[in-house]
């Protein structure tokens, strides 16, 4: 059974522009975006016939870079946005048509500052305030917030407002109060953002376990591709508006690179040397120079990793370098994304 | 010439609660030096001080006691000179952004916070444009831009204003890999090594602080628990290693050549247990080279920098309480 | 949703809006006396030209002080129906508390109400301290008519209405800041022409037309007819036209365009919010 | 390549380059949301309105209180509120000056600046004092299209008034900014508000002492507002120099040198306080 279905969204914004020199009444915002409006032009594209299916239970991420249309689909998804065209269902329910019901399906985690907080009001309060709208009782919504408070350990910051809290400490607010609610479809945005290793960790370790325990199924969208390749059964990589892969972190690897990544470390590397190694059959060499460019770090990713490990250590050494460090290692899905973005 | 851009002593700061008489210690007698030229980083767990040692260097908040220097000038008597000497940027907020100015104009009015000429200002945003990609936002209002896109233009300022310390507050905030492997890429060949400038960032990605930073401090519970290289830091936490190398032509190894715990010999290649492959691999290279013997494979098995992290936080962790 | 779940996000968002309103407490007090000093101001020069203008209103009992003060009571609380669903939209946008709302399964015009209800009750409990001030100024009412309650209350809807209609012309014109302008010109002519500071012969004939635009000049009409021992001389320009007794003639009016404004407030709420939804006008989430 | 500094001398020109694109900004700010400037001006246009039709219809009651300075109760009413622009500014330009920069999230950036704070602080009064100016300039058209003389021939001894009496008001301006920092008073300063509301009933602003009953005269003697509004009144409407007149004169300096030593030690203690707790900053 699907718990989330897409089908073929479009959505564009009307593009605002400078408008010139003011008139007497200002810039008068609504009139002019009217006007574009009216004019059929000036939009932006923010979704181009995206589709997908997300079954019950699952895990999707949507991965894609900065203005890619990410954040729009999951806003249409969580009913806080009506897509020009297209249907989607939540549960078998119609959001456009029934936007009430669904939402009462969906929880919408927003991150960093849109958090969607009450920022006047403590952590246990916006607790209870979101548990009401969900139709808890007063005294329901009150042993819920203090229950979920202790799950994501801001129980001793109970009585603290939004505002005093940390970013990952505000992270882990939003995710308490996506769990609240208990709904069988979570949108989560960037959930570990600004949050420290440890703290993603428990937080990645906690979707992984609970999500899988109780059956929800998530869409969530984020920028480590270690974190996605952790958590998602499928990933859907989106760019300029379009999903243009769906497919499981291994078959994405598997279609997109048939190549080893080679680490290497080594000492007093100039310039010369890095166009030798780039005239190399490589796909993709980054380089990062440290103590002031005396060392540097290469990521060369090849698909022939033995060969060019063989004669990049004869080009550093010929050149009076010194290798001090190098890895053949399997491409992550960072890799694979840098790919497909370079 | 200076040579220590960057110096902190004994700095201590503590946080009253709000509405209540009782204190939060955020920083406890921290002390560390930065050379110049250098790529700082400060790591941490949330909470553990990090933001407030910054907030401290680039005079925003006063220590309660110690002392710091900024390029040589005290943070408390010369403010205006220490500020004048860094450059401040935090990831991933609102922070900053004239909301109804464009992107170009609020970088014209960095710029100009700085007292840098017109045409200085103008040329640097042309590079600016080029190196980080604005075209597409230049001209659009802050209020319009995105999460991403705003970090964007905010980052832009460290291209801007090249004051001889850059402090940065987690500068891949938020941003898709190809971004912030763009900012890593300018952060280290371009900031540092070109322009030469010291730079002090925080940070919770173990990877880029491997990749980019020339020392690292550790900061737990308002405490430094380790301030030195990256690799020095991986050595004090005693794990082994382990190499795979393939070898074409004969070469045979002893442990004590290449101050290796053990060597193995399989069909193919040879595996090598070590407590620092960085030393090994040299050696091991030489060696191939005098017995006229090529390393076609490497592979390295050891632990990633954010265990060796979390050891030595959780270590402290077990003096401390 | 229930309307037991309705009520009680309604209660949260009022008891919110008093935990706020109490934080600072100095500043709270503060903000009482600073409300009350409009009255008192307004009593202080009434007093003292209480004997000299009481010809003039003869219409309303005479007594200029009961004239203006029960009128700055009316006034409060109807412009804070016309005021409150705007600015309540208005600062959930800019605290950015907006997206809590919007993404939960609330009826968008139970939201707006909801949201407008912790001011409209702290607006109500500052009109009954007016009261008590009024009344140790030296307000004197005649009579307690039931009736001038039905005017106020008839007279309230109306301006909910029209507040509903303002507050959803927040995203549909996008007027975010400052004031949208459907409130504004009903602010506009309730402050100068509906009456409020000194009777309508005051003003040019011609403005007695203007005055017809707002609820609030019904109800002071009305009630200081009903309360001060009114005289039935015609002054509003349908009671001219219609010649009947002029207080019914003020509550028809006023059922008919609180029926009229209601309605329309309903609608543009719902489908304006629909627009909102459509270009994302009001969320901060990007 | 090794730098030198960007930043190379704490000029003035560089202070007022920050300030004026400061200035430049809350001036886009205002402009992008449109139409809410004309509004503003035509809700003062309202307001004068009101006044003027209230003082119409009570003028004849009024008489004997103003008479001694042998004007209408609308005339004394408009210039009343004309002097009351200003003192509001006195007082208040600095407290909003830091309280816009704070809720606009700019402080952060101006305070990491070498010397952004100042150009902060001028900028945002020079923003307020464009937009006082703009009110005061409605209040003169209003005057004019109303028929009521704004006594401009008196103008220098108005200018001297003002000038005099504008040492308490930034005193009182100096010590609401600092309560800012010191009482954490983010929505608005509480000297401020208290000293409105005093004004309001004592100082003169919307009517003459001389109503109020006896025993609250005190309250008017002790209020520097009292005197400011006389002041201003007797110079327009009878063309009085302050010089000649010692019972507002040395009223006014006294006060005027304890509120300012007052509000220059409070806002001292203000910034001393700001500095150690980051209270302006925004960063979190």
């Amino acid at each position: 059974m699907d718990a989330v279905v897409v089908e073929d969204v479009y959505k564009r914004y009307p593009k605002y522009k400078r408008y010139g020199p003011g008139t007497a009444l200002g810039r008068a915002h609504w009139v002019m975006a009217t006007l574009y409006r009216l004019k059929g032009r000036g939009y932006v594209e923010a979704l181009k016939g995206v589709s997908f299916k997300v079954s019950e239970g699952e895990i999707f991420c949507i991965i894609g870079p900065n203005g890619a249309g990410k954040t729009t689909l999951m806003k249409c998804i969580g009913v806080m946005l009506i897509p020009d065209k297209g249907y989607i269902e939540v549960v078998g329910i119609d959001v456009v048509k029934n936007p009430l019901r669904a939402k009462k399906k969906i929880t919408v985690v927003g991150s960093g500052y849109w958090a969607g907080f009450d920022w006047s009001l403590t952590l246990v309060e916006n607790l209870i305030l979101f548990g009401l709208m969900y139709g808890y009782s007063m005294s329901e919504a009150r042993s819920k917030a203090k229950e979920i408070l202790d799950v994501v350990g801001l129980s001793e910051k109970a009585n603290d407002r939004p505002s005093k809290l940390s970013s990952g400490e505000r992270q882990r607010l939003s995710l308490a109060r996506g769990f609240i609610a208990e709904t069988p479809v979570f949108l989560i945005d960037e959930p570990t953002v600004g949050l420290d290793p440890e703290g993603a960790k428990q937080v990645r370790g906690y979707i992984k376990s609970e999500f899988k325990k109780q059956g929800y199924t998530l869409i969530f969208t984020t920028h480590f591709m270690y974190e996605a390749e952790y958590l998602a059964d499928r990933i859907a990589i989106m760019d300029r508006g379009k999903i243009i892969e769906i497919g499981s972190p291994e078959e994405l690897k598997l279609k997109f690179i048939r190549g080893k990544v080679i680490d290497i470390k080594a000492l007093n590397v100039y310039k010369n040397v890095l166009e030798k190694l780039r005239s190399l059959d490589v796909i993709n060499i980054d380089y990062f120079y440290r103590f002031g460019g005396a060392e540097v770090n290469l990521k060369i990713l090849t698909k022939k990793p033995y060969e060019i490990l063989e004669e990049a250590i004869d080009i550093i050494l010929s050149h009076r370098g010194s290798l001090i460090y190098a890895d053949v290692r399997e491409p992550t899905l960072e890799d694979v994304y840098r790919i497909i973005f370079r | 010439m200076l040579s220590d851009i960057v110096v902190v002593e004994n700095l201590s700061k503590r946080y009253r609660k709000e509405k209540s008489r009782e204190y939060i210690t955020a920083l406890k007698s921290v002390s560390f030096k930065v050379k110049r030229g250098e790529i700082f980083a400060i790591m941490g767990p949330n909470g553990a001080g990090k933001t407030t040692m910054l907030k401290i260097l680039s005079c925003v908040i006063r220590p309660d006691s110690g002392d710091a220097w900024v390029y040589g000038y005290h943070i408390i008597r010369d403010r205006a000179k220490a500020k004048s000497a860094s450059n401040l940027i935090i990831g991933g907020s609102w922070i900053g952004l004239h909301y109804a100015y464009t992107v170009r104009r609020n970088l014209i009015f960095f710029g100009k916070l700085f007292g840098l000429p017109d045409n200085v200002i103008g040329e640097r945003i042309k590079e600016a444009i080029e190196l980080l990609d604005l075209k597409d936002i230049i001209d659009k209002e802050a209020i319009f831009l995105s999460t991403g896109e705003r970090h964007r233009a905010i980052l832009a300022k460290m291209l801007l204003i090249r004051t001889p310390v850059l402090f940065l507050d987690e500068p891949t905030r938020s941003l898709d890999p190809v971004l912030a492997n763009k900012v890593r890429f300018l952060l280290s060949n371009l900031i540092s090594k070109e322009y030469g400038i010291t730079v002090v960032m925080t940070s919770h990605q173990a990877v880029e602080v491997e990749t980019i930073a020339d020392r690292v401090a550790l900061l737990n519970k308002g405490r430094i628990i380790a301030c030195d290289t990256p690799e020095n830091l991986r050595r004090r936490i005693n794990k082994l290693e382990k190499l795979v190398v393939r070898i074409k032509g004969n070469l045979r190894i002893k442990p004590q050549d290449v101050e290796a715990e053990d060597v193995k010999y399989s069909e193919d290649s040879i595996e090598i247990i070590c407590r620092d492959s960085e030393s090994v691999i040299p050696k091991l290279l030489s060696l191939a080279k005098a017995n006229g013997a090529r390393v076609v494979g490497i592979q390295v098995e050891r632990p990633s920098l954010e265990d060796v992290f979390k050891e030595l936080v959780g270590g402290s962790h077990g003096i401390n309480e | 949703m229930g309307l037991m779940s309705n009520l009680r996000v309604a209660y949260y968002l009022v008891r919110r809006e008093f935990k706020i309103w109490t934080y600072y407490r100095v500043n709270f007090i503060l903000d009482i006396i600073e409300v009350l000093i409009d009255l008192v101001v307004m009593a202080i020069i009434a007093l003292a030209s209480r004997d000299v203008v009481a010809p003039k209103l003869s219409v309303y009992g005479g007594d200029y002080l009961s004239y203006v003060v029960l009128g700055l009571i009316c006034n409060r609380i109807l412009s804070m129906a016309v005021n409150a669903p705007y600015s309540s939209i208005g600062r959930a946008f800019w605290q950015r508390r907006i997206e809590l709302f919007l993404s939960s399964p609330l009826n968008p015009v139970f939201l707006v109400s909801a949201l407008s209800l912790g001011s409209i009750v702290r607006e109500s409990i500052m009109a009954i301290l007016y009261l008590v001030a009024a009344l140790a100024l030296g307000l004197r009412v005649s009579s307690l008519g039931l009736t001038s309650i039905l005017a106020m209350l008839l007279g309230f809807t109306a301006c909910l209405g029209l507040g509903l209609m303002s507050a959803s012309l927040f995203y549909l014109l996008e007027a975010k800041a400052g004031s949208d302008p459907l409130r504004w010109i009903i602010n506009i002519s309730s402050r100068l022409f509906s009456g409020l500071y000194y009777p309508l012969e005051v003003l040019p004939f011609w403005c007695r037309y203007l005055a017809l635009l707002t609820p609030h000049t019904y109800v002071f009409d009305a009630v200081r007819r009903l309360l001060l021992n009114g005289t039935s001389e015609p002054i509003l320009v349908v009671h001219y036209i219609l010649l009947a007794d002029p207080v019914l003639i003020d509550l028809f009016c006023l059922l008919a365009y609180s029926l009229i404004s209601v309605l329309l407030g309903y609608f543009m709420t719902k489908s304006g919010f629909k627009i909102a939804l459509k270009d994302a006008r009001l969320s901060w989430w990007s | 390549m090794v730098l030198g500094y960007e930043f190379k001398k704490g000029g003035c020109r560089v202070i007022l380059n920050i300030a004026i694109e400061t200035l430049r900004s809350r001036i886009f700010k205002e402009y992008f949301w449109g139409v809410s400037l004309t509004m503003s001006i035509v809700d003062t246009i309202v307001g004068i309105l009101a006044y003027y039709y209230v003082a119409l219809f009570v003028q004849n009651a009024m008489e004997r209180y103003v008479s001694a300075y042998g004007v209408s109760y609308a005339e004394y009413l408009l210039i009343g509120l004309m002097a009351g622009v200003i003192a509001t500014f006195l007082q208040y330009s600095l407290y909003e000056g830091i309280s816009l920069g704070y809720w606009a999230s700019e402080t952060d950036l101006y305070i990491t600046s070498p010397i952004g704070l100042k150009g902060m602080l001028i900028g945002h009064m020079m923003f307020i004092a464009l937009w006082e100016s703009v009110i005061l300039a409605t209040y003169a058209l209003a005057a004019l299209m109303l028929g009521i003389p704004l006594h401009l021939e008196n103008l220098p001894q108005i200018v001297l008034a003002i000038l005099v009496a504008s040492l308490p008001m930034i005193g009182i301006g100096l010590v609401s900014a600092s309560d800012f920092t010191l009482f954490n008073a983010k929505r608005g300063s509480m000297t401020g508000k208290v000293f409105s509301i005093l004004q309001r009933i004592f100082g003169g602003y919307y009517f003459p002492v001389g109503i109020l009953p006896q025993q609250l005269h005190i309250v008017s003697y002790l209020l520097p507002h009292t005197y400011f509004y006389e002041a201003v009144r007797i110079a327009a409407f009878k063309g009085v120099w302050i010089t000649q007149k010692p019972e507002l004169l040395y009223p006014l300096t006294i006060q005027g040198i304890i509120l300012l030593l007052l509000g220059v030690l409070l806002m001292k203690k203000a910034i001393d306080k700001a500095e150690e707790t980051g209270d302006l900053s925004r960063w979190t």
